[in-house]
């Protein structure tokens, strides 16, 4: 489903296109400023002035500068600042929306997710009684409790602690699984989104820059995420088995096995592992104790030169997937690297999301 | 005589209270969508139009009243083209001394709520739109609770002003016992004869039950606040 | 279904003296239902041209039923039925073997006030006076005007001015005699404050307004009158 | 004569402008610690005070007027005061207008100005004071500008009001021309005398002059209000 | 200098009491609503219920219930949210306070603070023409161009992407540091505190568990902190050299090398390493080839039952400096670990902050 939106708003203009599953995790991202709020608030019918194009679960909800009013649409929006009825408790703040949709329509029950989102002892409070994570998660809650058909949420784990966001992820992942809805995410943490996106979208001064299944989009060399300091590679795999000994478990990404930090998780359970570049290095020669590194073989597909001086950034093909590595310009040289090469990916560090 | 107040006066007491009761919900209602355009319209004409609302202001009331009477009454534009629709004129009728108070008290209520609506901030609204409620609905959960306190000033000032309003219900409702004869005018006829006796208590009824009436007003308000703003 | 009532709008001075009229009256014609509303002439003539449920307006002058005759607003001619007589009043001092000229002393009387001249008659009377006493442009800076007679005698009364012009019949009251004294102006310094009436042109057909006109305008309502310290016309209808 | 209308109303008018320009801003000043206290104070029996402050429009002017006549004359409370003092006491005065139309102003400040304190929430004010802003300069740099649209209200009812007073003017002003005679009460003496032309002069060179005011003073809040709230 | 602090507030108390050193970073660290906000409102002086104690720079700024106006002390607050005066243009907005500093105590400089935080081009702009990161952004220079004594920031960068922050993290560390004032920071991104901060406070439920060094806090058992999923140790070294043909730097913690992805610092330049305790295992023997291994000779501390069951965290020290360790309890039996043991800890992973 193709969305397209255009704005102005003073100086800046919106000009975003880019493709939204029927389900998933879009992740936005994009440098402070880039238009991320803006889209939302077009997808959400916020801006009067925004014409586009945008269809949800078969209906259209903007068409040209025609738009579907906000409160028509099957959507639960976590806005990126504080949005809840000062005027109201907690409690009525998040019947609010779930009062507003039929009983028969809801699919997101009342108790699970006011547990899973730590809100009981909430319930009876005002927002001003509230910190600020506490405000951030009673938002979150009122915007599933309407069991949408689109859910957009701008930062909404941006001010939670690790622990608090490690309950609600695998919540939001399973929700919107079960929802079986497409979520467009907002997330300056790569962490984030590295663990739920699907698809990631990156935008910059307004645009689609490019977007993407997750995988490809980190490694694309024609696109900034690859060049950064922390530039990062993703690899699904599966568990395979666990080293009890060795404190590790194995991991299969498309038929060479990986070996992480021991792993709680049974045998075939899909994992997404990360790999940083800096990580990577290459050798023609597989590496004598594969016990204790991850040595795997790979193809080269692209060579190109690193922002940081003297250095390159290759990209690797492993299968289907594909890793980045980066090595100073000289390695490239006395290991004569080029484009096709099949050589070995020694990665130091396997990050496990 | 009940409390040392005659008959006549306790009827012109209920009068004004009904004046003034009816008078400040219409206006309360009427004029939502006015002070609502006021507070959110780009235009630059609505300096205009906020100039033109505090206007009925600046004349005396008695002058006020005057004009009223005139424009209601048998020979002006409004009151002819009734008298000529076969209804009666407006002039001397509690109908009458609606309009008038209304329009005199006009003021106080589309400022408040517009300075209400203002401050309101598009965010509270935004977000009641995204959990489902549509414009009615988002006015009276959304709009109103938040807004209470400018509704508030505004039933107060217009409440208050309609009791003590004198000039123009005088003029546009002579003083007829029972049908427009109002409290304020029962106390200046007191006075006017001299009789203070009656005017003190008249004047003390009055402004107790007001008194009491705006305390329970504000003291409801307090009730059904909720809580701060955030920190 | 009760009579209509009969609605008589009087000059605020006349208040005192209408009140026992009517009372007379009624108990006299209990089926006459009259009501007596009281106020400046001024508005009455106003409210009348805008269809004012009145149906006989006893005026402090003549002039204001006169133009409202002149606008086709009565039904009968302009009918005087007093003469109002003006008065020095005070609370503070003895105002008994007061004189007009004594008002012109500013160590006594920082003070002065009359009705306005402009539009209540009992004021413009008091200026004549005044100027005919020849204190009228000494007293200028220290006059203070009341909107009509009762108002005047309330600036009096509370003793925000020291002395005032009032009308006769309310100095005569009881109770305001009971505050102080008053000096009657002599009626030569001033033009005769002649009081008319009219029946409106909406009492045209009603048969009380009529009887009540001409009550006012007979003997024992004159017999009031001179009680409340008014003259009555000489001419007879 | 000039524009048809007599010097003496010229006059009557400047003093009316100048009589509403000091009251009113007087006011504003005056009001501003106890709207403060008002939006901010927990105590409860401060619904006592709210309903207090609106007394003064329940009764009619005239009767008002009267009463505050018997205060400030010289045998009241506060006129006697003075002349003990070796003062003038207030009735008949300018000073007496301005203390009479600032007492029925009272609630057409004290209102709009609680409702902006209340609804400003403490954050600007902590922020301010983080950078390193006393109160005063808080106030000023702060408070101000965001409870602008409220002084706006405030000075806007008060002023028009007082343009249009007369009841209690006429009564503690005794009308005295060039002193006390207002313009309202010059209209209505004309309207008494049934000089409807004068009337109707006076009345529009009142509104005409009213509207400028009013449309200036809003276009001018227009031109330096800040743009929008957080969206 | 030793901070206490005491508020009621509804059902929530804070008791707090901690050691406020006179320069460095002090990172606040707890769960959403435990009184993070509330501590530093009450050192800020903005609640006038609080009582307690705290000095700076020499000046009583709160001392029982006396407590010094807020507008009198030399302090500069981010607030966790929007702050801006929305009626000032941006640059109005930072001259606020720059303002009210007499010119020849201004230690923070105009130009470069502008600069580096990116808000050039915003001067103009009226704050409801912001996006979220940069509201944030001037909120941060509002409160840094007052050249304070000392620095409260409630997740200042919390809404910025990692671009920015990889920009204005190395300014603020600068600026600290020459202003030479305490920076009491809270945040709950576990790498911005790992980078910046010198102590660490742990905070519960409005009290404070444990406060001291990072490296302590992060690896004391009797803290949440060690036995979280990601717990990780803190190691302060220095690079020693470059390896460019294996893109390896060696850095010298406590005489012992270990091997991190390349950096690109000379000798010398001190660097904080991190290392989770799941990519470390215990052996009782070096590695054979410790050129891609990093071996460490440590001792054991400590060892307990992690709440991962069938786990054992250890302690093991490496010289001054600690590290963590997962293992399983299988292999704690297996090598017989008891307190005391001289071992080897393999490390797979090593991050740079
Ligand atoms: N009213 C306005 N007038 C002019 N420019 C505006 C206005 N509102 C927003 N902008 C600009 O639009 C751009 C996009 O803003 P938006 O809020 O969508 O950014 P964002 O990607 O969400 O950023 P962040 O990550 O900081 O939240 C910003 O550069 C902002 O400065
Ligand atoms: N007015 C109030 N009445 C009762 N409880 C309050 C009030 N204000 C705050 N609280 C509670 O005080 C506790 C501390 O709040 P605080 O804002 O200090 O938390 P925090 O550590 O900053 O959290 P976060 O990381 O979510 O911002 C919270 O549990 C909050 O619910
Ligand atoms: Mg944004
Ligand atoms: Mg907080």
């Amino acid at each position: 489903m193709n969305v397209i939106f255009d704005l102005r708003r003073g100086s800046f203009a919106l000009k975003a296109e880019f493709d939204l599953p029927d389900r998933g995790v879009t992740a936005i991202f994009g440098r402070s400023g880039c238009g991320k709020t803006s889209l939302l608030r077009c997808m959400a019918g916020l801006e009067p002035e925004a014409s586009g194009q945008l269809q949800v679960a078969g209906q259209a909800w903007q068409r040209g500068a025609w738009s579907l009013p906000t409160h028509e649409r099957a959507l639960g929006y976590v806005f990126q600042e504080a949005s809840l009825f000062p005027h109201l408790t907690v409690e009525r703040n998040l019947r609010y929306g779930w009062r507003r949709v039929a009983p028969g329509k809801r699919r997101v029950e009342w108790q699970p997710t006011i547990e899973l989102l730590g809100l009981e002892g909430l319930l009876d409070r005002y927002p001003a009684q509230l910190s600020g994570g506490q405000r951030q998660r009673v938002a979150v809650g009122r915007a599933l409790l309407t069991s949408p058909d689109l859910l957009l949420m701008d930062e909404p784990l941006a001010s939670l602690d690790s622990d608090s966001k490690a309950e609600i992820l695998p919540y939001l992942e399973k929700l919107h699984r079960d929802l079986a809805v497409p979520l467009v995410y907002v997330s300056h943490s790569q962490d984030e989104v590295l663990r739920l996106a699907d698809q990631l979208v990156l935008m910059d001064d307004g645009q689609v820059q490019t977007q993407g299944p997750v995988a490809d989009v980190l490694t694309r060399l024609d696109m900034p995420l690859a060049h950064q300091q922390g530039a990062k590679a993703l690899l699904e795999g599966a568990v395979v088995r666990q080293d009890e000994a060795d404190h590790l478990t194995e991991v299969i990404c498309d038929g060479q096995s990986i070996w992480v930090s021991q792993l709680n998780q049974p045998p075939g359970t899909p994992v997404r592992l990360s790999v940083a570049a800096r990580d990577v290095t290459i050798s023609r020669a597989p590496a004598t104790d594969s016990s204790v590194l991850n040595c795997l073989a790979v193809q080269i597909d692209a060579l190109e030169a690193d922002p940081q001086p003297g250095h390159v950034l290759v990209v690797l093909r492993l299968g289907a997937q594909v890793l980045l590595s980066r090595i100073t310009e000289r390695s490239r040289r006395q290991l004569a690297l080029t484009r096709g090469d099949c050589v070995y990916a020694l990665v130091k560090g396997v990050a496990v999301h | 005589m009940i409390l040392g107040i005659a008959e006549a006066d306790w009827i012109a007491l209920l009068l004004t209270l009904r004046l003034a009761l009816i008078s400040t919900v219409l206006l309360l209602v009427l004029c939502i969508p006015l002070a609502w355009w006021l507070a959110f319209t780009p235009n630059r004409g609505k300096v205009l139009v906020e100039a033109l609302v505090a206007l009925p202001l600046v004349l005396p009331p008695t002058v006020i009243g005057f004009y009223l009477l005139i424009l209601l009454g048998p020979r002006g534009a409004v009151g002819g083209a009734l008298e000529a629709a076969g209804l009666n004129h407006l002039a001397f009728s509690f109908t009458g001394l609606v309009v008038g108070s209304m329009v005199y008290s006009l003021p106080f209520v589309v400022q408040p709520l517009q300075n209400a609506f203002q401050n309101l901030g598009s965010r509270p609204l935004e977000a009641a739109a995204t959990l489902r409620a549509g414009p009615l609905d988002r006015f009276v959960t959304v709009v109103l609770p938040l807004t209470q306190r400018g509704f508030l000033t505004a039933f107060v000032l217009s409440f208050a002003h309609t009791l003590g309003e004198f000039g123009v219900l005088l003029m546009i409702g002579g003083s007829i016992p029972g049908q427009t004869q109002v409290a304020s005018i029962a106390i200046y006829n007191h006075v006017e004869a001299l009789d203070y006796g009656a005017a003190h208590g008249l004047s003390l009824v009055l402004l107790v039950l007001a008194f009491v009436l705006l305390l329970s007003v504000y003291a409801l308000n307090r009730r059904f606040r909720w809580v701060g703003v955030a920190q | 279904q009760a009579q209509e009532v009969t609605r008589v709008a009087a000059a605020a001075q006349l208040r005192f003296v209408m009140e026992d009229i009517a009372t007379q009256y009624r108990a006299r014609y209990p089926g006459h239902p009259i009501e007596v509303q009281y106020g400046s002439s001024g508005r009455f003539h106003a409210q009348i041209i805008n269809g004012a449920p009145f149906d006989v307006y006893l005026s402090a002058d003549l002039d204001y039923p006169a133009a409202l005759m002149e606008a086709g607003f009565t039904a009968s001619e302009v009918l005087p039925y007093a003469i109002g007589r003006i008065a020095i009043w005070s609370n503070t001092v003895d105002a008994r073997q007061l004189t007009l000229t004594d008002l012109a002393d500013d160590q006594r009387f920082r003070r002065v006030a009359i009705a306005n001249p402009r539009h209540a008659p009992y004021g413009a009377r008091a200026r004549e006076a005044l100027i005919s006493a020849g204190v009228w442009e000494t007293l200028q800076p220290r006059l203070v005007t009341g909107e009509n007679i009762s108002s005047t005698l309330q600036l009096v009364q509370s003793g925000a001015a020291e002395v005032g012009i009032i009308a006769l019949a309310l100095v005569m009251t009881p109770e305001i005699a009971a505050q102080g004294g008053h000096r009657l102006i002599d009626g030569d310094r001033h033009l005769p404050l002649e009081q008319g009436l009219v029946v409106t042109r909406r009492a045209e057909q009603n048969a009380v307004a009529w009887h009540f006109a001409e009550y006012v305008r007979g003997a024992e309502a004159g017999t009031l009158f001179r009680a409340y310290g008014y003259d009555l016309p000489t001419q007879s209808p």
